[in-house]
């Protein structure tokens, strides 16, 4: 089929839901008895979309873009070598066919010459949503192996899911059905009428959405479907109307990612105002003019596409910030700000969408949906958006946006993770490690790794999709959430527990170290650790740090993964009455199990004989001039280095037993606690509870944004509504009433607050001062020696920290 | 020199600083372990004496010339930091071990949670 | 293939028993166990002194720790060991931290010790050839005041000045002072009235 | 009558409600339904009159999507003496809110079912106010103008403190003498601007653009321009035998001038080079900055804008659901209106020394009005509140006098670039029909369950989705449209206003960037509140019975529109844009002129006074 069939075959995979969505809300209820066709309409529609993605991907754009062997790693990484500065510490001893490798690599570095301007992609506008001279809005298409690929992954997931959840939802074709979470006023359970064929529509239109966020053509577009989709997560996370805890998750993650809408939407004033342009591609008009898209005007071709602010930047950047300070060349730095602030400001709507740190917070709320819409939107695809349009829009992201997305998702990763090792609701941890994991691929954008960071994204979609799924298929034997009444069900539910067990491994990255084996976690994790090793190498110094999170995050992950499955499948059953009505679930649920179980286990790998496999596909997306190491400007001892580099030999074994040894560790400190029971959580709870507190409470950010944002706004409202109020009563009365009013407030505010407010306060702290260090003192030699343990770990690293300082 | 390990050449390469003082760092931090975790003043003690003993290794090490790489080499002051160590160990330990006697005559237990009067 | 070169093996050997018997101390809940450990790791440790070439420290240590050393304390165990303090279980909570900071230092102990290339493997060949030397009496020249290791040629008091005469002399008498210490302590007394506020 | 004629057909486009009250007067009482159907069918048959200007061949005048200029302009002498024309004519800017105003005024009319109290009465004053409001929309004289203002505001007091509810008399007053301070601010404006207008300043081609005198382009005899000037100069009209006599005084001194109210003139008096608005006049300030002052405030009351606002939820509150929705479907955006139609033209000077002022009114009530939308209890206060926060946007967007000063492309020189000004200030009309369509909406929903259950305590509702599922479906439809959900109407208009900001300034463009934050905040918490939860524990809770036909019919059309404009924008932006480029370009080039006068008349001041220093 001919590469331009696909913008055809990509509109109807997208559009193909919109249909069925309408066809349901339309005739709703009369679609079968109960509204049962609905889902079969929708199910229908995901999978023509999955078939049509599906032709697109092997009809249409593997047939005119044949991969090339991207992961043939001595190769790329002479290639990358040579744009780097970094001494190369190749070893000698490498084997016969590394030195086969280096015979290549002059051959692979000239092809890779040759393709680095000539990345496949098309683009296209549909129509325009508005039109201002050179300015133009538009809905159009932007298509190339990363389109295709999520377009593939995306409605693979979304057809297991809507398979699955004809079985899951299956009680929603009752009338009435009985929630039996909600209480009415008369002491009953809330009955109502089952919505079954309200949920497929929302699936529909998420799908949707969600497609139409992967085929957008330009940034605008990108945001229309961002919030599309976010609508949609708001009415399936609120698909239980009449519980009070599912619509304020609702509404909470609603306004969380309004609150990153509102950086992106910065982010794409900063871009608007300066480039004129929110197109991706670059489009040729019928009169054969040629409209440049972002990409092209920020690394042009004679810039051998390095990330320069052209001219239009630099005067709207110098306009912005009245800034004359200049670089080491002589040119401006306005144009870098505004870079920075573009692709700050649009890495604030993938916090939000992504659920990174400090907008994390909406996602484990977010549980309160329906397990398949925990699977499919809030793990393998929604919540991936963020991340998708990091990597989609990652040509435009300057060294120091960069930093701060992996800082976002470092911090993200190490805080979600910990939070997961204290959860005790299935789907509350599950959401956790989504964050943790989303983490891992911002961390792995961040730090250079454009491939590592997405193809975690297509692993992680996997097999969380497959977690989600088994925890849900759990959920619905039991019909519990807390993991404290499971224990035991392996016994009950095999397929469940073993498709779970799958999952597990493939999260934590099982596979057998420094040989190319592994579940599909194990090739994307070590990638990302390896990227991080790499960076970490480059730049020294604290930013050490962000290779050591990760890799205390990824024991975190084997720790709080094997928590899950032990308390949940083995062991002896905690609540006899839960365990006694336990049962597997039907096929129309345990099959899609099955099938992610396969893709959990081996979406990593390459087809055999071919070059097919996810990174190859990736690597043929990786847009122009961003496999080279480049480097900061604002912050002139950045180095962001090349992918390549982290396929180097040294990195690639020594990343690869960090990662195995952190995740060996984790699962046998979860084994130790959870399956021996030598140690009792009990007792270590006991031990630790001022940190449990605060891991249970989830580190107090929900309490922290309550008091200081949403409690002042709603306050700031009611001022301002009461200022009105006033306005209108007492305009009269106002003045006079307030100067009498001032003078004497005053002198209470100052002289009670300022004057004896100080010496107290002064003497309060002392006071506090001295309690806390008493604490200290337990007199308890063994906490003594503890402490002389700490003082000595913060010692080396004070040390090394001032001698970083001293020497950067 | 190769930094990076490699299984093969494990026991046809002679053993370096950094061996020994990896086996130090067990013992130390065994020892540290032990301390903070025993109950017993005595396996308290016994910690202590893990604790001094890996950093005895360090000395030794350093002093050996069998273990020189072209590094820092304490010479004779190696070993004689060493003796002096493993002497006031054993003093260490004798006084102690008087003091755990005390202890246990005093309060008619040899948990070292009990003494905890130097609390704040 | 090179042959193996043999005090690698045994340095191995050696490792393995100190770690490993140090470990069970660690692990160990009863503490008569908890001593014979110690014995056998302290043992190992004096093989692996040996192996670095020290001999005499590595009979000092056998003679003073696990001879002298652990003979008082097993007496103290003996002394002490009634029914309830023979097995003191440790709190997992207590465990759990003291896991967290230990596998920290010991993270950080062994990235220092890795991170010197010239503390690692020196060449073979060269080692081989070391002429073998006796340490004993270098020792005792140290201790008592001449360091033969060091003639200062342009100096040659500074080699007699740099010994450890001094520091002998005030272990001997701290040794002296730590004995008559420890009996006092010792000594049994009848048992007074706990002080006031304990 | 020939209703080909523009003349004709928009005089009955406007006066045909007007008729309709007249014919009403002579019905019986008692026939209220035949009442109700008579005015729905006035209405009705208003809005065909608008939507046959769509179609062409249809009879009548139709109304061209791609032309920028004026349409269908007519004039004739109404009060010759002063200058007063009867003056109207429509292009891409007033047609689209002519079109809105007769569309909402038929959902009105059919959400007026519920209205028994002096049924006659009510339709009489509610057909009076249709031809108001049409009227303010397609005058272009500003007498007639001002006439249809006031026009407006009668019945709009009477329906308010007769049909509202328990405070109406307070509502009605407040309401009263707000909007009669503007008229009287817009009142002095006028004047001022009236008594320095002089027509004879004006050439051929401005006359005819300005509708003095018409051009027969078809027809028998095409003209050309100045053929037409000379036939009117020849013609016995009183304006051209003075428009002569003045231009042929000779001695400077013994000159007077020809004043006029047509605003199409007055609109390139203003841009003239020496304008004769621009004389000092007041502290300094020139006769266009206060006569701009005056319009803005008597605009900004109506828009409402903070710090003037606060009668409108007082209005809203009281007003019954009808009203409500003509009062924030159409009214609000008459402050809009005259601020694009009238303050920008006629003083562009003193616009763009103020149009900071102005943006800063939008970006403070946009964060005004959420944040007091945030703290209401009462839903339609809450609505109400977010009208003056969303017609914010509307202010900011036509404020922002956002001009590029680079271009486009290698090698180019510094050149005034509009576009982003031009967007501005399109997302602001997109916002005002937008908002027309979604406000009204809430507005209807509300008064949907306040028919129901006579509250409107959002702490008392809660599970209507249960109780009422399909008009909860549509009322969630419709609020998401006012929360700028893509693919609903709301959030074209926003998008563009906040996007063309940042061109302007960086500040207003983030507080306006964050007021989506707040938008989603009222409006979802309004939605958990009223529509979910378990059930329905309020008063009147067996009132709660599914939506009747009648209210379908209301809230259908405008969800359609609501999803029709938000998907495709190109169907209203078609018949807008080409007016809103005109206008902002020729404003544009006015920009460049006066930059460059200011920057001559600054170097000569430098000059004189390095003189002054020299000597």
């Amino acid at each position: 089929m001919d590469a331009s069939a696909l913008p055809t075959l990509l509109a109807i995979a997208w559009l193909t839901p919109l249909a069925s969505f309408t066809v349901i809300v339309l005739l709703g209820k009369s679609l079968g008895p109960h509204g049962k066709y609905a889902g079969y309409i929708s199910v229908g529609a995901i999978l023509v979309s999955t078939v049509m993605s599906l032709v697109a991907l092997f009809g249409a754009w593997l047939p005119n873009h044949p991969l090339a062997d991207a992961s043939h790693h001595g190769a790329s990484y002479e290639a990358g070598a040579h744009g780097s500065s970094s001494p190369n510490a190749h070893s000698g001893d490498s084997h016969a066919d590394g030195r086969a490798a280096d015979a290549h690599a002059a051959d692979a570095h000239a092809a890779d010459e040759a393709h680095e301007s000539e990345k496949p992609a098309y683009y296209g506008d549909w129509y325009a949503l508005g039109q201002w001279g050179k300015l133009k809005l538009t809905i159009g298409y932007y298509i190339d192996a990363l389109t295709v690929t999520m377009f593939s992954m995306v409605s693979l997931i979304a057809a297991c899911v809507h398979v699955y959840a004809l079985g899951y939802m299956h009680d929603e074709l009752h009338d009435p059905y009985v929630d039996h979470e909600v209480h009415v006023h008369d002491g009953g359970h809330l009955h109502r009428p089952g919505r079954f064929h309200r949920f497929f529509q929302y699936l529909s239109l998420f799908s949707f959405s969600m497609l139409g966020l992967v085929i957008a053509g330009n940034v605008a577009m990108v945001f229309v479907f961002w919030e599309l989709v976010g609508i949609c997560s708001y009415f399936l996370i609120g698909f239980y109307i009449e519980r009070q805890s599912a619509s304020n998750a609702a509404n909470k993650a609603f306004i969380t990612n309004r609150v990153g809408d509102f950086g992106m939407l910065i982010g794409m004033m900063a871009l608007w105002a300066s480039l004129g342009t929110f197109a991706f591609g670059d489009l040729t008009t019928p009169d054969g003019q040629t409209e440049l898209g972002i990409f092209s005007r920020l690394r042009t071709a004679e810039n051998d596409h390095r990330l320069v602010p052209p001219p239009e930047m630099v005067a709207e950047g110098e306009r912005t910030f009245a800034s004359t300070e200049t670089t080491g060349d002589g040119g401006s730095n306005a144009g870098h700000w505004l870079l920075f602030i573009a692709g700050v400001g649009i890495f604030c709507g993938c916090v939000g969408k992504s659920a990174q740190f400090p907008l994390h917070v909406w996602l484990p709320d977010a549980m309160e949906g329906p397990t398949p819409v925990s699977a499919l939107v809030h793990s393998a695809t929604m919540v991936a958006a963020g991340v998708y349009l990091v990597g989609r829009f990652y040509p435009a992201f300057s060294p120091e946006a960069l930093l701060v997305i992996a800082v976002v998702g470092c911090i993200t990763l190490t805080i979600a993770a910990t939070i997961a090792i204290t959860a005790v609701d299935i789907k509350r941890v599950l959401a956790y490690s989504t964050v943790s994991q989303l983490g891992y691929m911002m961390l792995s954008l961040g730090l250079g790794g454009w491939a590592a960071g997405l193809f975690h994204l297509v692993t992680h979609a996997f097999f969380k999709s497959l977690l989600f799924l088994c925890s849900g298929s759990v959920i619905h034997a039991v019909h519990s959430n807390d993991m404290r009444e499971m224990g035991g069900l392996r016994r009950k539910m095999p397929i469940t527990a073993y498709t779970m067990l799958v999952g597990c491994l493939a999260i934590i990255g099982a596979g057998i170290p420094l040989t190319a084996f592994g579940l599909s976690g194990y090739y994307s994790k070590d990638a990302i650790v390896e990227q991080a090793w790499s960076f970490a190498e480059t730049n020294k110094g604290a930013y050490w740090l962000l290779l050591a999170m990760p890799v205390v995050g990824a024991a975190m992950t084997a720790f709080y993964m094997f928590r899950l499955w032990y308390m949940t499948f083995a062991g002896k059953p905690r609540n006899h009455h839960r365990y006694d009505h336990a049962h597997e679930s039907p096929a129309v649920m345990t099959r899609p199990l099955l099938l992610l179980a396969f893709f959990a286990i081996a979406v990593g790998w390459t087809v055999p004989l071919t070059n097919l496999s996810v990174t190859n596909l990736l690597h043929q997306a990786e847009p122009a001039g961003i496999a080279a190491t480049s480097h900061g400007v604002l912050l002139p001892s950045l180095t962001v280095p090349a992918e390549a580099l982290s396929h180097a030999p040294e990195i690639k074994f020594k990343a690869g037993l960090a990662a195995f040894g952190a995740a060996m560790t984790g699962l046998l400190a979860a084994t130790v606690i959870y399956l021996w029971n030598t140690l009792n959580p009990a007792e270590i709870r006991q031990t630790f509870q001022p940190v449990y507190r605060l891991l249970w409470n989830k580190w107090y950010f929900d309490e922290l944004y309550s008091a200081a944002l949403i409690r002042p706004t709603m306050a700031l409202g009611r001022r301002i509504a009461a200022f009105d109020r006033a306005v209108i009563d007492e305009l009269i009365h106002g003045l006079a009433w307030l100067s009498r009013g001032v003078s004497k407030v005053f002198g209470v505010l100052f002289d009670q607050t300022v004057v004896d407010g100080t010496v107290n306060t002064f003497a309060d702290w002392t006071w506090d001062f001295g309690l806390l260090l008493r604490r200290l003192q337990t007199g308890s030699v063994r906490q003594y020696v503890l402490f002389i343990v700490a003082g000595t770990l913060v010692l080396f690293v004070a040390v090394s920290t001032v001698q970083w300082l001293a020497y950067s | 020199m190769n930094s990076t390990f490699h299984l093969a050449n494990l026991l046809t390469e002679p053993p370096g600083i950094a061996h020994f003082m990896t086996v130090g760092a067990v013992l130390f931090v065994c020892g540290a372990m032990c301390m903070a975790t025993k109950r017993n003043a005595l396996g308290v003690l016994m910690g202590i004496e893990l604790v001094l003993n890996g950093a005895n290794m360090n000395f030794v090490a350093f002093g050996s010339q069998y273990l020189q790489n072209g590094g820092e080499y304490l010479g004779l002051d190696g070993p004689l930091m060493a003796l002096f160590v493993i002497v006031l160990a054993a003093a260490e330990a004798a006084v102690a071990l008087a003091i755990a006697l005390n202890f246990y005559n005093n309060h008619d237990s040899i948990d070292v949670d009990r003494a905890d009067q130097l609390q704040g | 293939m090179e042959p193996i070169y043999w005090p690698s093996f045994f340095f191995y050997l050696f490792a393995i028993l100190a770690c490993g018997f140090a470990v069970a101390v660690l692990l160990s809940a009863n503490i008569v166990r908890m001593a014979f450990y110690l014995v056998l790791s302290l043992a190992a440790t004096s093989g692996l002194f040996f192996l670095a070439g020290q001999e005499f420290i590595g009979a000092m240590q056998l003679l003073i720790y696990v001879g002298g050393t652990l003979v008082l304390l097993v007496f103290g165990v003996m002394l002490t060991s009634q029914e309830r303090f023979v097995s003191m279980k440790t709190m997992s909570g207590d465990w759990f931290i003291g896991l967290m900071a230990g596998g920290a230092l010991l993270s950080l102990l062994a990235a220092a010790a890795f991170s010197v290339p010239q503390w690692g493997s020196p060449d073979r060949a060269a080692v081989e050839n070391l002429p073998v030397q006796k340490t004993a009496a270098p020792i005792a020249m140290g201790l008592l005041g001449a360091r033969v290791d060091q003639p200062g040629p342009d100096e040659p008091q500074r080699g007699v000045m740099s010994g450890y005469l001094l520091h002998f002399e005030i272990v001997s008498v701290h040794l002296l002072v730590v004995l008559v210490g420890a009996a006092y302590l010792a000594r049994a007394k009848r048992k007074t009235a706990p002080a006031p506020g304990v | 009558m020939n209703l080909s004629d523009p003349i004709a057909y928009l005089s009955l486009m406007v006066f045909l409600p007007a008729l309709g009250a007249l014919v009403l007067a002579f019905f019986p009482r008692g026939r209220e339904d035949a009442i109700k159907f008579t005015a729905l069918g006035f209405t009705i048959f208003t809005f065909m009159l608008t939507l046959g200007m769509l179609m062409e061949d249809a009879g009548g005048v139709n109304f061209e999507a791609g032309a920028a200029e004026m349409q269908n302009l007519f004039s004739a002498a109404w009060i010759p003496s002063f200058g007063i024309q009867y003056l109207m004519g429509l292009d891409g800017i007033s047609f689209p809110l002519v079109v809105l105003t007769a569309f909402l005024s038929v959902l009105a009319m059919v959400a007026s079912w519920p209205i028994t109290k002096h049924v006659k009465a009510y339709c009489i004053l509610f057909l009076l106010l249709e031809t108001g409001m049409i009227g303010v929309f397609m005058a272009l004289d500003f007498f007639l103008f001002y006439v249809f203002w006031e026009v407006m505001l009668l019945p709009m007091y009477f329906l308010i403190g007769v049909w509202g509810g328990p405070r109406k008399e307070y509502a009605a007053i407040k309401f009263f003498l707000y909007t009669l301070v503007g008229s009287v601010l817009m009142l002095i404006a006028i004047l001022m601007l009236y008594f320095n207008s002089d027509l004879t300043l004006l050439n051929s081609q401005q006359l005819a653009d300005a509708g003095i005198f018409a051009v027969a382009a078809e027809g028998g005899n095409p003209q050309t321009v100045e053929q037409a000037y000379q036939a009117w100069l020849a013609s016995d009209d009183d304006t051209a035998r003075r428009f002569q006599e003045i231009q042929a005084e000779t001695n400077p001194a013994r000159r007077r001038q020809l004043h006029t109210f047509n605003i199409l003139a007055l609109q390139q008096m203003g841009q003239l080079e020496n304008s004769p608005f621009s004389q000092n006049v007041w502290l300094g300030r020139s006769i266009q900055w206060w006569a701009f002052l005056l319009l803005l405030i008597g605009f900004i009351i109506k828009v409402p804008s903070v710090p003037l606002h606060t009668w409108l939820p007082d209005a809203h509150v009281e007003a019954p659901t009808p009203i409500s929705m003509i009062l924030a479907g159409v009214l609000l955006k008459m402050g809009g209106y005259g601020i694009i139609r009238i303050c920008y033209p006629i003083c562009p000077a003193a616009a763009y020394e103020l149009a900071y002022v102005v943006c800063g009114i939008g970006v403070v009530s946009m964060v005004w009005g959420a944040f007091a939308a945030l703290a209401q209890n009462d839903f339609k206060r809450m609505v109400a509140y977010s009208s003056v926060s969303h017609m914010g946007y509307v202010v900011l967007g036509l404020g922002v006098w956002s001009l590029g000063m680079w271009t486009a492309g290698p090698g180019g020189s510094a050149t005034y670039n509009a576009d982003y000004w031009k967007m501005g200030v399109t997302g602001a009309m997109y916002q005002m029909i937008a908002h027309g369509i979604s406000s009204a909406g809430m507005f209807f929903c509300v008064g949907v369950l306040y028919d129901r259950v006579h509250h409107r305590n959002l702490n008392e509702f809660g599970g209507i989705f249960g109780r009422m599922p399909v008009y909860a479906g549509m009322a969630v439809a419709i609020f998401f449209a006012g929360l700028g959900l893509p693919g609903l109407c709301g959030f074209i208009g926003e998008v563009f206003v906040v996007l063309s900001v940042w061109k302007y300034s960086q500040l207003l463009a983030v507080v306006s960037a964050a007021v989506v934050i707040l938008t989603a905040g009222y409006i979802l918490w309004a939605i958990q509140r009223v529509y979910l939860g378990a059930e329905y524990r309020g008063p009147h809770g067996e009132a709660l019975t599914p939506m009747t036909v009648r209210e379908m019919a209301v809230a259908i059309p405008l969800v359609v529109f609501a999803i029709v404009f938000g998907v495709y924008p190109p169907s209203l932006l078609n018949y807008m844009q080409p007016s809103i480029d005109r206008q902002v370009e020729t404003l544009a080039a006015w920009t460049e002129r006066y930059d460059a006068d200011r920057e001559a008349l600054q170097n000569t001041l430098n000059n004189d006074q390095e003189q002054v220093a020299a000597k």
